[in-house]
């Protein structure tokens, strides 16, 4: 497998689908549906077989391939695997194929849809398998493009236009990609002198351990990342595109949007922010807890007032990155591996909710939670999905989410013990949300208005089995997906516990104001 | 054979869970299948489980030698959790009563359901709910107890809210997940910072390490520790103030008010403190805050059962009211009274709540005691076995109840006088409402158009069953040593307390003459006696009005915060964003008036570019060859 | 004093600036053109005026340049072919352009108005 | 006779010394260089004036004579610069083809009154445009003004054709094919935009 290219495979197999669909005659729909299926079905083997070949004892990147491209400005067509980014290759692909199957019934322009499925599908994959951040900048913008197209044709207008959304959804990744182009293209700059400089990772990591990155500019360039990886990561209070942009969009793209591609800002924020300037990360962790816990409860308490099913999921959403962001403040390992646990389950656990959202909204063109009475009756198989995937949010042991959440809160209880508890009462009120949303959209009195529509069934109830299935196998057995994470982030921890002791913003102000040791 | 199941333990469990997920997956559309299979399971492990009870026996596994088995589950950093089984006493008792309840429970249902299309259904939740509840018991530590004690919340909830087309069901159901989930907010903390600050969750370890961790860092982390422990057993065994939600359970089908909401699940709050009573006994004040708590939750629910009317809400009060006394017992120090009471009143509580099915179910689901009467002649078995089982709660002798209250009294009678006052005016009030519900609904006048018959036999015989075992349970316990086996601490054979069985005796008695006196006799008018002590009745009757406090609180802690906060992000956080967005399109339109559309224009600006480039570059280039001597 | 002399030769001895200012007159009128005449046709004369201007300039350099060979009139016959191609597309799109709009004054095409 | 060819003699001699004397003499004034510069003044001269009979007539036919006519004083210049080859490539696609394509395209637009055809913007425009054209020759002219080009070498180059045709298929034979490519296409590209669609001619 190691020389069999298999990465490159995961990364242009989808690309290659998009080509010859481009060239198949739009009224073939049916065609292009199994092109599409086939372009995600063989990386998603591919990417299996990798995650089960991956030697979690070696650790390390695997699966490399390595062709330099621009040798003078240090690109090179640089691809590998590590125990961060698998799960989220993993990930990209168990949501891609479902957003393909969850779009089977799309009748709009088959044809140009599912082209940009897959090229958004491939550029997320790149973003996950690049070890060089040249690629990874160019996968990155990749995906912008047929999201804001996607939003445009496909989809939604309810509280805000679809226009709206889908612009606000693609400013806030530009956003995103212009402050991370200027922190990347920093420490391109800084890491090596004129001559040796290099975009490769694994060179920057090593630039950054030999001490070349000063702790100035480690904590100025992290906060040029913090703002680009965290506006995508929704953190407060840039969090304002998440909502509005999934109730936008049609459902593949809430799928991919929530499920992985947010997911590239904490990706990229431990595999760079943390791993390249530990310093910067350190310095502004406090802040970041802050933030986090804004996150949790902010987004958990207006949830709570939603009515639109996708607004609910989309502040839901929100508030889950808020674990994901306390886990990566409290920078020690436990806290590490349960922020990286916590986006692979949000991941899927939050692309169940959408798919099936999209089905009831395909049938019935309502996702108001007080239009929406007693689904169960006629859509029990979706009600499953609803309850699965709500339990799942709730934190509820033997699904997914549980286990990385509890990794998450004993990794950052010891640092931030305040915070912490904060964030631990939005299991509260994600209960209350998720309840609520349940107990009024599923279940109750019988109402005969949708008695015309159907259930999922047969093909429909795929992407409800597909995920269910991995939101039930993770959940049972956690060490499935725990296990290779932890091979990714113990190499860390020497790192870490170098950087226990550096200074933080907290230090920062309190000098800067001061008040010295002695009254604190 | 008993070695083979001590060994297998981990069946006990796993089969029905098993059975969850055939019927589940497969068998749920048809439903004597379903419940045939989840019946098979819980037979298997309830044989297993009475053969576990065995090996405890032979293999002289004790208190202080538990038999543990785990496997790692996930590791976290260094941090590894563990599944596994710690068996001893203490397991085994739970294990025996939740199997036990449960077949019973699940073979009346086979009568009780047999007219719901949903019969499937119940039986894979119901199996889900056993399979959990035996993962609990068996928990070897904290974080696995945590794990299943979340499961079985789940369970509750599902169903509770089984009729799920019932606006009540629904909601109870929320209430009831959502008010629990307020305890293990708790408990989830104080497990966490177990983890942190002792380093483990772990039962076994953590009864080694505590002793030194207490010599290190004295008791100060530990008592708020204990103190978030035992918020999540306020929340699931419903003691005051977080006990609202059990009275709203009864919307789920009453085979499940009787195994989840009476003998097994409420109990496992109860459980675990008695788990960890290791853990719980190092902090002296925790425990006194246990035991006012758990009696002021005993005589505030009695005080409420008095007076209600539907019937399963009057026993819904009451197993708040018996939980409470299990927790004074615990606040007093005497697991074995706890433990002793749980046993019994799962036995007691499951044989009344499974007759007040059997009664609403034959007057076709009216569930009012004051509009029942005379039931005596139309269902003798179910009336004799509802006075066995009340009897037993009033602690008549030789009935269970007798023996294990007496335990809880004299415990608390050691501890504190005051306790034993209020334990005793509960015992009096426990004694009158019992009373009066089975001299309303079953003797007095026979109402012209009762409905009701005597229930099929898949409903009487588990009846007959537990009215048995609330009969001898208490006995066995007395007199075969439950004391020297499930205890804390060394073993103590207590003998009755003369004063104590004495004076609860009397209490009972003068409790069901009274309630005889005003309900059969009327020598008392009880709308007399409600309009002389209107306010109390009134307070009682509306159950002090905690429901809607909570109404209040979820209102405005809730939902006006969270509008307040909508608004925040949608004009402030958004508006700034909009504003910059406007801003950008403000200054894009004023130079927007520059693209005249004239191609000419263009070219002008074009070269007037190109001027200023070029003219930059001849000022420098000026500057460079004059000073390398001369331009021209 | 201006050395009369020397001036006299400046003007006479005809060089590469000769060419060059000669190139930059005719791109000047032909910018003015460019940007002063109203008819699409005219405007392309225009071009070809600055186009030639530059071929001017190549065809100097390589007649005064310092290397001996053809390379700067060869790049002046492929900016002839280029230009015979755009004053081709030119004059068809001009054509196309009367055709649909039945004008082809520059200024009443403002399509690129934002 | 031996006298008569003597004289002859002499006389040719004396010829050629007139000759050598005259030569010798204009040589010495610098006549060749007042020759070259007359040459280069004339056709510069007609180049501009022909120039700005493009951008002043009214009449587009007129404009398009001028531009002709610029063409193949252009041609001329090149050959002045001996550029043969390159000399004749501009008359004949200049001055012939090119200014062919135009009056074509004039033909086939304006077909009233053509004393008005070659309209100009107004004053604004024109002093607009006069300013930043007459700004970009100054910055032109200052830069070659400017220039130290010094003392250029003049090479004896080889015939102009054979040069060119040497550099056109070695060195420089992949432009040259794109070159052919790309009129290739342009004449494709502009019978599709002049063809117009289907519908118009249906």
């Amino acid at each position: 497998m190691e020389n069999m290219h298999a990465l490159s495979q995961i990364l242009l197999f989808p690309i290659l689908g998009a080509l010859i669909i481009a060239m198949t005659p739009k009224e073939k729909t049916d065609s292009i549906k199994q092109i599409a299926l086939g372009a995600m079905v063989y990386p998603f083997i591919i990417t299996l077989i990798v995650y089960l070949k991956y030697d979690t004892n070696a650790g390390g990147m695997q699966f490399s391939e390595y062709i330099p491209w621009v040798t003078d400005l240090g690109v090179a067509y640089s691809l590998g695997v590590d125990g961060l980014s698998l799960p989220m290759l993993m990930l990209t692909e168990i949501i891609g194929i479902t957003s393909v199957f969850s779009s089977w019934y799309q009748e709009k322009r088959t044809k140009e849809f599912f082209v940009l499925l897959l090229v958004l599908i491939a550029g997320v994959t790149g973003t996950f398998v690049a070890c060089d951040l040249f690629i990874f900048l160019l996968c990155y913008e990749l995906v912008v493009i047929p999201i804001y197209i996607m939003v445009l044709i496909w989809g939604s207008t309810k509280r805000v236009p679809k226009e709206y959304a889908g612009i606000k959804l693609t400013i806030f990744l530009l956003m995103g990609s212009a402050f991370m182009l200027v922190g990347i293209v920093a420490i391109y700059l800084s890491a090596y002198p004129e001559g040796m400089r290099t975009f490769d990772l694994e060179k920057l990591v090593l630039s950054s351990r030999l001490g070349y990155l000063s702790s100035d500019f480690q904590i100025f360039a992290f906060f040029l990342l913090l703002m680009g990886f965290g506006s995508l990561l929704s953190m407060f209070p840039f969090h304002s595109w998440s909502p509005d942009g999934y109730a936008g969009a049609p459902t593949a793209v809430s799928m991919i949007h929530a499920g992985v591609l947010k997911k590239i800002g904490g990706y990229a924020l431990i595999r760079l922010g943390l791993m390249v300037l530990p310093l910067g990360a350190k310095f502004w962790a406090p802040l970041i807890a802050v933030l986090a816990m804004m996150n949790v409860l902010y987004a958990a308490y207006i949830a709570l007032v939603q009515k639109d099913l996708k607004y609910i999921i989309g502040y839901s959403s929100v508030s889950h990155m808020g674990y994901v962001l306390l886990g990566f403040a409290a920078l020690n390992p436990v806290s590490l591996s349960g922020a990286v646990g916590n986006m692979v389950a949000h991941g899927i656990m939050a692309s169940l909710f959408f798919s099936q959202i999209g089905y009831v909204y395909e049938r019935t063109h309502l996702r108001s939670v007080p239009e929406l009475r007693g689904l169960s009756h006629q859509m029990p198989n979706v009600s499953l999905g609803f309850m699965l995937a709500g339990f799942a949010s709730v934190g509820l042991p033997g699904l997914i989410e549980f286990v990385p959440e509890y990794t998450i809160f004993v990794g950052s209880f010891g640092v931030y013990p305040v915070i912490s508890v904060l964030a631990i009462s939005g299991v509260v009120f994600t209960a209350l949300y998720i309840l609520r949303m349940l107990a009024k959209a599923i279940f109750g009195p019988r109402s005969v208005k949708f008695d015309k529509y159907h259930d999922a069934k047969g093909f429909e109830t795929a992407p409800l089995v597909f995920l269910g299935f991995f939101l039930v196998i993770l959940g049972l057995f956690p060490e499935l997906f725990m296990g290779v994470i932890r091979s990714g982030i113990t190499p860390m921890t020497p790192m870490l516990e170098k950087i226990a002791d550096a200074p933080t913003i907290v230090d920062a102000v309190i000098r800067y104001v001061g008040i010295g040791g002695g009254l604190w | 054979m008993f070695d083979f199941a001590l060994q297998s333990a981990w069946l006990i469990p796993l089969l029905p869970a098993i059975a969850f997920a055939v019927i589940g997956l497969g068998t749920r559309q048809n439903k004597q299948l379903s419940a045939k299979i989840a019946i098979a399971a819980i037979s298997v492990s309830f044989v297993l489980a009475w053969s576990v009870l065995g090996a405890v026996l032979t293999n002289n596994i004790t208190v202080e030698a538990p038999f543990i088995a785990k496997t790692v589950w996930t590791t976290i950093g260094k941090i590894e959790l563990a599944m596994g089984m710690l068996i001893d006493p203490l397991t085994v008792v739970m294990l025996t009563v939740v199997t036990t309840v449960a077949l019973l429970v699940e073979i009346y249902s086979l009568g009780y359901m047999a007219h719901d299309p949903g019969m499937g259904r119940f039986y894979a939740y119901v199996s889900l709910f056993v399979a959990s509840m035996l993962g609990l018991v068996l928990a070897i530590s904290f974080f696995q107890m945590y794990v299943f004690w979340e499961l079985v919340g789940l369970c509750s909830y599902l169903l509770i809210g089984f009729y799920y087309y019932k606006v009540s069901a629904r909601e109870a159901a929320k209430k009831a997940f959502i008010t629990t989930r307020i305890g293990d907010f708790g408990l989830l903390l104080g497990i966490i910072m177990l983890q942190i600050y002792v380093g483990t969750t772990d039962f076994a370890e953590l009864q080694l390490q505590l002793p030194h961790y207490i010599d290190v860092s004295g008791t100060g982390m530990l008592t708020l520790i204990a103190f978030l422990l035992f918020i999540g057993p306020i929340g699931k065994s419903g003691q005051f103030p977080l006990h609202v939600w059990l009275p709203n359970a009864m919307e789920g089908p009453t085979p499940v008010s009787a195994l989840i909401h009476a003998a097994t699940m409420v109990v496992a709050g109860v459980y675990l403190i008695a788990r960890a009573f290791f853990l719980f006994n190092q902090i002296p004040i925790v425990l006194e805050f246990i035991a006012w708590l758990g009696a002021f939750t005993a005589i505030f629910a009695a005080s409420i059962a008095i007076t209600q009317r539907p019937m399963k809400r009057i026993l819904a009060y009451s197993t708040i009211s018996q939980l409470g006394y299990m927790m004074m017992a615990l606040g007093v120090g005497s697991v074995t009274a706890s433990m002793f009471h749980l046993m019994t009143h799962a036995f007691f509580k499951a044989l009344l709540f499974l007759g007040a099915g059997a009664v609403i179910e034959a007057m076709h689901e009216e569930a009012d005691i004051f509009k029942m009467g005379g039931l005596k002649e139309r269902m003798p078995v179910t009336c004799k076995a509802m006075t066995v089982g009340v009897l037993a709660i009033a602690g008549i002798p030789p009935l269970a109840g007798f023996f294990s209250k007496d335990e809880i009294l004299a415990a608390a009678l050691e501890h504190n006088f005051f306790l034993f006052l209020i334990g005793s005016i509960t015992a009096f009030m426990t004694s009158f409402y019992m009373a009066r519900l089975l001299f309303v609904a079953f003797y007095g006048e026979l109402k012209d158009d009762c409905p009701a018959e005597e229930t099929n036999d898949f409903m009487r015989y588990p009846l007959v069953i537990l009215a048995g075992l609330s009969v001898v349970s208490g006995i066995w316990g007395h007199f075969f040593g439950f004391g020297e086996w499930v205890r804390f601490g060394a073993p103590v054979h207590e003998g009755i307390n003369f004063f104590v069985a004495f004076s609860s005796v009397v209490l009972a008695a003068a409790a069901i003459w009274l309630a005889y006196a005003i309900y059969v006799e009327k020598r008392w008018s009880a709308h007399g006696l409600a309009a002389r002590w209107g306010i109390f009745y009134n307070l009682s009757y509306n159950k002090y009005y905690v429901d809607e406090f909570y109404v209040i609180v979820r209102y405005y802690g809730c939902f006006v915060v969270a509008r307040i906060l909508y608004w925040i992000d949608l004009n402030i956080i958004d508006g700034a964003i909009n504003m910059l967005a406007k801003l950008t399109g403000a200054v894009g339109g004023t130079l927007n008036r520059a693209h005249c559309g004239s191609v000419q224009a263009y070219v002008i600006c074009f070269y007037g570019g190109a001027i200023l480039v070029m003219g930059y570059a001849l000022i420098y280039a000026y500057k460079v060859l004059s000073m390398a001597g001369g331009a021209f | 004093m201006i050395d009369l002399q020397k001036a006299f030769e400046l003007v006479v001895n005809i060089g590469l600036p000769h060419c060059l200012l000669l190139s930059a007159v005719l791109f000047s009128i032909g910018l003015f053109g460019l940007l002063t005449r109203r008819s699409i046709i005219a405007v392309l004369m225009c071009v070809e005026l600055m186009l030639n201007a530059v071929n001017i300039n190549l065809v100097a350099f390589n007649r005064f340049g310092s290397m001996p060979d053809h390379a700067g009139q060869l790049m002046a016959i492929f900016g002839i072919v280029v230009a015979a191609a755009e004053v081709a597309i030119g004059m068809a799109l001009a054509i196309k352009l009367y055709r649909e709009r039945n004008t082809i004054n520059v200024d009443e095409l403002d399509e690129l108005k934002g | 006779m031996n006298e008569l060819i003597s004289f002859a003699n002499e006389a040719t001699k004396l010829l050629h010394w007139i000759i050598d004397f005259v030569l010798n003499f204009a040589v010495n004034l610098g006549v060749p260089n007042l020759i070259n510069a007359g040459v280069f003044y004339g056709i510069g001269g007609v180049v501009i004036l022909m120039a700005l009979g493009v951008i002043l007539f009214r009449n587009i036919v007129h404009s398009a004579l001028c531009l002709t006519g610029s063409f193949i004083a252009l041609g001329c210049l090149y050959i002045f610069l001996s550029a043969e080859f390159l000399g004749a490539v501009e008359i004949m696609v200049y001055g012939g083809a090119v200014a062919i394509i135009i009056v074509m395209g004039i033909m086939l637009i304006k077909r009233d009154d053509m004393s008005h055809s070659n309209p100009g913007r107004g004053v604004v425009a024109h002093i607009a445009a006069g300013i930043v054209s007459a700004f970009f020759f100054v910055s032109m002219a200052a830069a070659v003004i400017m220039s130290p080009f010094g003392e250029l070498g003049e090479y004896k180059l080889a015939d102009s054709v054979t040069g060119l045709a040497d550099l056109m298929l070695t060195k420089y034979i992949v432009p040259f094919e794109v070159a052919a490519v790309l009129l290739l296409m342009a004449m494709v590209g502009a019978i599709i935009i002049a063809k117009g669609r289907e519908a118009d001619e249906a």
